[in-house]
């Protein structure tokens, strides 16, 4: 730790030293001003270790300027509120903050992880694919576990989250990417034009790296003309601008999302329920990309030394913190802008000297260096660095382009060095939105290249690096994007303003800095820093054929880091373009993938956690059963009650209480979640035939019909019952969980299929609570409640239907079982619902009503051999399977699946059929789901004949039943089954018919 | 032969910086003939190659690949490896693959990372309850390794998840599979393509086909944009890109192209060492030996050949995870990619003989063909070289689908009442 | 006759507190569904001897007369709008004016919950819930739109610039409060466009 | 998230308002031929799909709009919406036109 003040005594544009905060970093408290990042306020305190590298754990400090940053990676907050992977370039600090560095044991300065670089000669690119394969059992119990302890970044928070989300939709005209510059004096023109203008920027404040250009617009500095323009667009009526908001893709059709991250730099604010961030999903007409560029690191020996920083950042640094990045530095460029750089250190006190790889290059830039005393150094490069946990001296060395190893070197003392090997337009957008993209000889880089029609790139994001010219750029993209958005948009003219700048002289790609060794004999030259990929690994992938650069990159995992390849992606690509002798197009891209930066799961979820997650749908009486015991069963979102579980009951137990009460006197049913579907129409009757296997044509007004419906293929989806109400009037009744499926099935075929068909289908399943009333006393329960239509079992058997009052509620009655005793479902006005249901509770009382839940309306369906959709049938399963055969029209010439019923297989012989079982112990209840084998075998694998699909214990018989699909079921009644169970017990079981319980149906028809 | 890979090997070249290694595949340029050819060097093809050389003897053949191998699904997966299906055709060729995945880096010479972590398969309904008891007592009667577990033996497993028996979709217990896992995807494809490689077969990239060539009703080559490949069988083994390859041979097919996606977190310290795949909600989760969460879901609901999916399937994806593992919430999506995959209408894989002699087709596999890459290429090649179904091929021909013969895995999907 | 108990979808809310908008349940609406084809003047004419109105053929629009109020939802569907308590009578007289005519009136005033929303950031709350390009002109006082909010279905009616009605199955009423509860919070407020402050 | 264009009511909107129905003009052979409907026949209305790559034409529903069934043309490749027509219609004819492989063979006859 060195006693050095890295803090200046004076600047720092971003930095309110009136306002001083204290941070903590590894539990070493640090002070700090407000407008610091977790990176300037370490930094300041003397500081250049922030965290261990990846493969080999090696010491590692900040790099970049902002998200681009793959090495100072810091863990943020506490327990639940820790964030792991945060870059300490972004994150903005306040008092009492918490932060942690990661990937080292037991210390940072002191990591055994650390070992991995001892041994790093035996880890190349893809070691592991070539070893770790022996004994067989290792991997999983040795070598695995391993691995995995000592890959991951930083831990993971404990508990829940307890901050918030959330999304917001927003439709613009025109969305400006980055408040660079660019992107600036693009939403000012689109801004002119009044239409409605989003500008969104990664950054706590707009300008982007204005404040550490060179030159002036009308005479004020850059810095300052972006201040300007950013004021005026906060004060447009018609710009949203958005801060600490990073575009973090581009989907089809100009869909974007935009991360916003509203409070994690103060506590106050989330402390005051402000959502900790915010996703905008944005519809923009017309969208431009002022994203800039991403300096470029140089490739050269131990170039990943805590104290080696890009070139801008060491800037930054500096101007925007008032933080010395050390004492007496190096800068090493390719370029003019580094000059910058060196002059701004010189300016504040800091020695500097410069190292440029070209031969030559002329440049006011490099003329105003000279000229104030900074020694440069042409054709020269940095050769190697000395130093661990940071930099104390570099080695400088000749070089002449494209040498492969420098002769002689020497040595100059210094503590940090800042690096610049040119910039990379940042293109990940335009490719997320499939934009294409040139290699650009001036830049060495990718560019966008054939613009998508409402997409445009401006500025360094362009390639556009000079000031007047992205003025230019970005203004006329701006004017062009409003005029495409709304042909109406005013045009705004371009005033050319009077621009100074540096002349510059061109960049020369330096892909690779030679060391005295090859670099590929023990040289560490890193091109993905975070994951520890060198030079050396590139070139040994090629050799051994993974010559595509995808196979590179995953051979090595270089480009794969938190960073996405930000920095690395097109070094590698130079150092594998100049190992092979290809161009670097040649050589190819690597593809774009979103997001641009990584963002928040939470900031998915949004709002969708905990009780918001998926919606749950509650009946009219869904407080009651709340408040009577139920516990519930999700059908589909709906909830049911499954049983009303008693003081002193078990759900076993109220389970045979529900169902005995059904058989003996009476029970009462939720049936509100049944799908109701009116169908109206002159061809409503015609319709219905296509619709199901049998016949509605023939039904009577005021009666009822079971119906079945198949799919195209001839399996069975959904069964119910369906009234006549009048000639061309129906009600159909779905299961609970297709009403909304069954409801856009019947439109599909209307709109689609039988277009000459006039009918009208209006779903109503949640106008009507509906209850189903059971029992060898429910007659007597409509009586008590008093009803205004005749309710004789003459008047109103069987499968028939009257509309009327009942206890002065209006209501539909439909003389149905599913339990197979005497039934009413009764159905009034979801808003009368609980007042029905209580009317009936109260008349029910002295007959000893009692509600009953699914379950035990499973079990007294099973009794009676009804079928489930979903239980009985399983997607594969014919009306025939189940043995409803008679369910099936054979006059119909044309119904939704009749066709596929005549496929080979479906009439094959050997199919599973619907039977009964009993098991040969009656207290032994079959699993759900088992199968009976057609030979029992000492072990697995036994072949298999058939599964239940139901099983239950039977209050009303005293003992188990079950149903069952079983191979060619029906002809094999009296057969006893062998069930093999988990465990080594063996149930066997006779195959009986399915219907257990009062066969000929005197109970519902009594 | 090639050079074997070892810990010594791996010494051995250390102290030479690493530049005796041999290339692990040949570039060859295609020969004017072959006895066999393959298109499509993803996992499936490869495989399907090696077993030809290995199994049978057919090491004059190539196999073709537009792009660079294993560049499609195969290494655009969640890598998860299990075979845990209802129905016993599935069974049979899932369970194979599994089985050769487990010795197939001693096979290959080659470290393909398999790793039997265990596969849970949450039950949050009720329904799904039965669902996976039903398939559990399949699969136990078929001799696979599984069992239902409880809810608290879950919470074990896997400490992260959200154990409030309250919550939207409680955990009611899991169907586990011991012996499923993981493996590294590109490591499949490069170790089936080192292995055919050393076998002499031709991995030949950057090789697109264009036409399949006919005489009569028998296949007579290829048409390539390296030029004309005359050969008497072909295997079609391209995936998403099935259907317009066919179509050059007169083959209609029952595939629709789709996009799957899936993604990866940051990497952080080990919170998960299985997979859970959490059916209900549509999403499953895994991490990586790296550190990565690797997350999946659903496929977007209409046809795409771009590899750029749309968001929202992956947005309810995440929520339902975050929902699941409540930790995940503070922790940040890294990278998302999209594949293309080819579904056919029951959701099962295609591994055929065709109406045209020599011309045999494996696709289909749509979003789980990487855990069946060994038992898909092992019955191919068999298929191929012998010019008839292997037994465990044959439920999977192309005939299924006039006789109504689905193999249909997502029928727990049915819900009612 | 006996009182008849009844309850709207929401009655067991209280009204809710630190939003940043007014929320509450309208219960006193009554709703019939009417299907029909626009082309056909019989059916038009049948309508609006009963209503009193001309049902809109403009899509996502509304049209009123007196207490009756039609809301377009389909090129053959509409809401009609009007006192609960004559609902019931109101598709009876359309059933039996239309009588053979192609159409199908139901009385739906059960079927979803009714939310007034009102304010002057009602529709940035909306927004968090749904992708209609909501500050445009097209959602002016009058519009209606069926559309996707949160996760289930919903209609939407412009009643005045600040004023909307949100129409959701009523299964899915408490669902929908739930959300609105959870993004119309005062801490979440957020207004879109016009003047800002400064980052800071 | 495609953008998607309803044209019964005009809604536009994002693609989770609506709902892909897949291939469009797949004639349900037993509609047109109740009796003589071959095993071949039967398998390609139900599984065989044109699959193209490029413009392709396809059902869509208005699903949370005005619950229409209609027809878009759409690129599965650059996923660009080309047209959007009536559910009972065909395209326009510069896009049948324009359609290759197996769509180019079913819109020879109507083209006509």
């Amino acid at each position: 730790m060195s006693n050095k003040p890295y803090r200046l005594l004076e600047g720092g544009s971003r930095i309110d030293r009136s306002k001083r905060v204290t941070i903590s970093f590894d539990g070493r408290q640090l002070p700090a001003f407000a407008g610091d990042t977790v990176a300037s306020a370490v930094m300041a305190n003397g500081s250049k270790l922030f965290g261990r590298s990846f493969k080999y754990h090696r010491p590692r400090g900040v790099v970049g300027l902002g998200s681009e940053e793959m090495n100072a990676l810091v863990g943020v907050g506490d327990g639940a509120r820790h964030e792991p992977n945060l870059r300490a370039t972004q994150v903005e600090v306040f008092d009492g903050l918490h932060a942690v560095s990661q990937n080292r044991w037991p210390s940072l300065t002191f990591d055994v992880g650390a070992l991995n670089s001892r041994f790093s000669r035996f880890l190349p690119g893809g070691f592991y694919y070539k070893t770790f394969m022996w004994p067989q059992s290792f991997w999983k119990h040795v070598y695995e576990p391993l691995i995995r302890k000592a890959a991951g970044l930083g831990r993971a928070p404990e508990g829940r989250d307890p901050d918030t989300y959330e999304h917001i939709h927003v439709h613009c005209d025109v969305l400006v990417v980055g408040g660079g510059l660019a992107g600036l004096t693009a939403a000012k023109a689109a801004c002119a034009s009044g239409l409605k203008v989003m500008l969104a920027d990664e950054n706590p404040e707009l300008g982007g790296i204005a404040d550490l250009t060179a030159g002036s617009i009308d005479g004020a500095c850059v810095g300052d003309h972006a201040k300007a323009v950013a004021g005026q667009l906060y004060a447009a009526e018609n710009v949203h601008v958005l801060n600490r908001a990073t575009v973090v893709g581009h989907w089809h059709h100009n869909y974007l999302m935009i991360f916003e991250r509203v409070a994690d730099h103060d506590p106050a604010l989330l402390a005051a329920g402000t959502p900790r961030h915010r996703l905008w999903k944005v519809r923009a007409k017309q969208v431009i990309l002022a994203t800039g560029a991403i300096e470029r690191p140089i490739t050269f020996a131990n170039n990943d030394r805590p104290g080696i920083m890009l070139a801008t950042a060491a800037s930054a640094m500096v101007e925007r913190y008032g933080v010395s990045p050390g004492v007496n530095g190096i800068v090493f460029t390719n370029n003019d802008n580094a000059y910058l750089t060196a002059l701004g250190l010189k300016k504040v006190g800091i020695g500097v000297r410069i190292v440029d790889s070209r031969a030559r290059a002329e440049g006011s830039l490099i003329a105003r260096a000279i000229s104030e005393g900074i020694e440069v150094s042409m054709g020269s490069v940095v050769s190697a660095v000395e130093g661990s946990q940071g930099v104390t001296a570099a080695r400088i060395a000749a070089y002449r382009r494209g040498q492969g190893r420098v002769i002689t070197e020497r040595k100059i003392d210094c503590d940090f060095i800042a690096m610049s090997g040119g910039f990379n337009p940042a293109l990940h957008l335009w490719c997320h939105n499939a934009g294409k993209i040139k290699f650009d000889e001036n830049l060495q880089s990718f560019r966008p290249d054939r613009h998508h029609d409402a997409m445009q790139a401006v500025g360094a994001a362009n390639g556009t690096m000079d000031v007047a010219a992205t003025l230019a750029e970005a203004h006329a993209a701006g004017v062009a994007a409003a005029k495409a958005a709304n042909g109406k948009a005013k045009a705004v003219k371009y005033k050319v303003p009077e621009v100074k700048e540096p002349t510059r002289a061109p960049l020369e790609s330096l892909w690779f800095a030679p060391a005295t060794g090859k670099y590929n004999e023990g040289n560490k030259h890193f091109v993905d820093f975070q994951n520890d990929v060198t030079a050396a690994d590139l070139e040994l992938a090629q050799r051994e054929g993974y010559e595509s650069v995808e196979h590179t990159k995953r051979y090595t995992t270089f480009g794969m880091a938190t960073d996405q390849g930000k920095t690395s992606n097109l070094n590698g690509l130079g150092v594998l373009a100049e190992a092979t002798g290809k161009s670097i197009p040649e050589i190819g891209v690597t593809t774009f993938r979103p997001p641009y930066t990584p963002f928040s799961f939470g900031s998915i979820a949004g709002v969708l956690t905990k009780n918001l997650f998926l919606p749950i749908r509650r009946t009219p009486i869904h407080q009651w059963h709340l408040d009577s015991g139920a516990t519930f069963e999700p059908i589909g979102q709906w909830r049911r009650a499954y049983t009303y579980t008693g003081a002193g009951e078990t759900k076993h137990t109220s389970i045979n209480r529900e169902i005995l009460s059904v058989r003996q006197k009476v029970g009462l049913l939720d049936a509100s979640t049944l799908g109701k579907i009116e169908i109206k129409g002159p061809d409503a009757a015609e319709f219905l035939d296509r619709m199901y296997t049998n016949t509605f044509s023939t039904l009577k007004a005021g009666k009822c019909r079971y119906g079945l419906m198949m799919n195209e293929l001839g399996f069975l989806t959904d069964d119910g019952v369906t009234v006549r109400l009048a000639e061309d009037h129906f009600l159909m009744h779905t299961t609970s969980g297709g009403a909304d499926r069954i409801a856009a099935w019947l439109e599909e075929w209307l709109q689609t299929e039988w277009t000459q068909y006039r009918v009208f289908v209006t779903p109503v399943t949640e106008q009507w609570a509906q209850f189903a009333i059971a029992g060898p006393r429910a007659r007597n329960v409509l009586a008590k409640l008093g009803a205004d239509f005749d309710i004789s079992h003459e008047a109103f058997p069987h499968m028939s239907f009257k509309e009327g009052k009942l206890g002065g509620y209006p209501v539909r009655v439909f003389r149905i079982s599913f339990s197979g005793e005497q039934s009413y479902e009764v159905a009034t006005p979801a808003n009368m619902g609980r007042g029905l249901w209580n009317a009936i509770l109260e008349a029910g009382q002295e007959l000893g009503i009692e509600p009953y839940g699914t379950e035990a309306l499973h079990v007294l369906r099973a009794e009676k051999g009804f079928i489930v959709i979903g239980d009985e049938t399983d997607g594969t399963t014919t009306p025939i399977d189940v043995g409803l055969e008679g369910l099936i029209s054979k006059k119909k010439a044309d119904f939704i699946g009749k066709r596929s019923l005549e496929q080979s297989f479906l009439k094959a012989p050997n199919r599973k059929q619907l039977v009964g079982l009993l098991t040969e112990v009656p207290t032994d209840v079959l699993p759900d789901g088992a199968y009976a084998v057609r030979a029992l075998k000492d072990k697995p694998p036994m072949e298999m004949t058939g599964q239940v699909t139901s099983s239950y214990h039977s209050p009303t018989l005293e003992r188990s039943i079950a149903m069952a699909l079983i191979e060619n079921g029906r002809a094999r009644m009296g057969e006893t089954l062998t069930f093999p169970i988990d465990g080594n017990k063996v149930i066997r079981a006779k195959i009986v018919d399915p219907v257990f319980y009062d066969k000929e149906g005197a109970r519902q028809n009594a | 032969m090639k050079s074997r890979y070892s810990i010594f090997s791996l010494a051995r070249n250390a102290l030479n910086y690493h530049k005796d290694w041999e290339r692990a595949w040949r570039s060859p340029a295609p020969k004017a003939e072959y006895d066999a050819v393959i298109v499509g060097a993803g996992g499936h093809g490869l495989a399907t190659a090696y077993y030809l050389a290995k199994n049978h003897k057919m090491t004059n053949i190539a196999i073709l690949e537009k792009g660079w191998l294993g560049g499609g699904n195969t290494g655009r997966n969640t890598t998860i490896i299990r075979s845990n299906y209802l129905q016993d055709s599935s069974i049979a060729i899932y369970e194979l693959a599994r089985s050769l995945y487990e010795g197939l880096s001693q096979d290959l010479n080659y470290n393909v990372m398999f790793s039997p972590r265990g596969v849970l398969m949450l039950c949050q309904t009720e329904h799904e309850l039965r669902a996976f008891k039903r398939t559990a007592h399949a699969n136990r009667l078929a001799g696979l390794d599984c069992r239902m577990i409880t809810a608290k033996e879950v919470k074990e497993i896997v400490p992260i998840i959200n154990d409030d028996p309250n919550c939207r979709y409680p955990i009611l217990g899991a169907y586990y599979q011991p012996r499923g896992g993981t493996g590294r995807h590109d490591a499949v494809a490069w170790g089936y393509a080192r292995g055919a490689d050393s076998l002499g077969v031709d991995v030949i990239q950057n090789c697109e086909v264009t036409n399949i060539m006919r005489d009569g009703g028998k296949v007579v080559g290829l048409e390539t944009t390296r030029g004309v490949i005359k050969t008497k069988k072909v295997g079609v083994v391209t995936a998403g890109n099935v259907s317009p390859l066919m179509q050059t041979a007169g083959i209609r097919m029952p595939i629709e192209s789709l996009c799957l996606q899936a993604l990866v977190s940051e990497p952080i310290k080990p919170v998960i060492d299985c997979v859970v795949m959490a059916n209900t909600v549509h999403g499953y989760i895994s991490q990586s030996d790296k550190g990565e969460l690797v997350i999946g879901g659903g496929t977007d609901p209409y046809n795409n050949y771009s590899q750029r999916g749309s968001f929202p399937s992956l947005e309810h994806t995440v929520t339902a995870l975050v929902e699941t593992f409540p930790i995940i919430s503070r922790l940040r999506m890294l990278r998302l990619w999209g594949g293309i995959v080819d579904m056919t209408g029951d959701r099962s894989p295609i591994i055929s003989k065709t109406d045209v002699e020599g011309l045999y087709v494996n696709c289909g596999w749509g979003t789980g063909g990487f855990k069946a890459i060994p038992g898909s290429g092992f019955v191919f090649a068999d298929t191929m070289a012998n010019d008839r179904p292997h037994p465990i091929a044959e439920p999977f021909g192309l005939n299924r689908f006039a006789e109504g013969r689905l193999i249909d895995e997502s029928v727990a999907a049915a819900v009612a009442h | 006759m006996p009182d008849l108990y009844v309850e709207s979808p929401l009655a067991h809310r209280n009204s809710p507190e630190r939003l940043s908008i007014y929320l509450r349940e309208i219960k006193d609406r009554g709703m019939v569904d009417l299907r029909g084809i626009a082309s056909d003047k019989k059916f038009m004419a049948a309508a609006k001897k009963v209503l009193g109105l001309d049902l809109p053929k403009t899509p996502h629009s509304s049209v009123s007369w007196g207490d009756v109020k039609a809301l377009w939802l389909s090129i053959d569907q509409w809401l009609i709008l009007c006192p609960r308590a004559k609902a019931a009578e109101l598709a009876a007289a359309l059933t039996a004016e239309l009588g053979v005519i192609h159409s199908l009136a139901v009385d739906v005033s059960d079927m979803r919950a009714v939310l007034r929303l009102e304010g002057e950031g009602v529709r940035e709350v909306l927004l968090k819930g749904s992708s209609l390009d909501l500050l445009s002109g097209d959602y002016k006082p009058g519009a209606v739109r069926r559309m996707h909010y949160a996760e289930i279905a919903a209609l939407l009616h412009v009643v005045e610039d600040t004023v909307f009605d949100l129409y959701v199955f009523r299964s899915y009423a408490d669902y929908a409060w739930e959300f609105l509860l959870a993004t119309a919070r005062e801490a979440s407020k957020i207004k879109l466009f016009g003047k800002q402050a400064g980052p800071f | 998230m495609l953008l998607v264009h309803c044209p019964v009511c005009g809604a536009e909107g994002d693609e989770t308002d609506f709902h892909g129905g897949g291939q469009a003009h797949v004639r349900r052979p037993a509609t047109h031929d109740p009796v003589n409907v071959s095993d071949e026949a039967q398998r390609d209305y139900l599984f065989i799909r044109h699959n193209a790559k490029g413009l392709h034409f396809e059902r869509w529903r208005c699903d949370r709009g005005c619950g229409k069934w209609f027809h878009a043309a759409r690129d599965t490749v650059t996923m660009e919406f080309k047209a959007y027509y009536g559910i009972t219609e065909l395209p326009p004819r510069e896009l049948m036109e324009q359609a290759t492989g197996e769509w180019a063979g079913y819109f020879k006859d109507k083209l006509k």
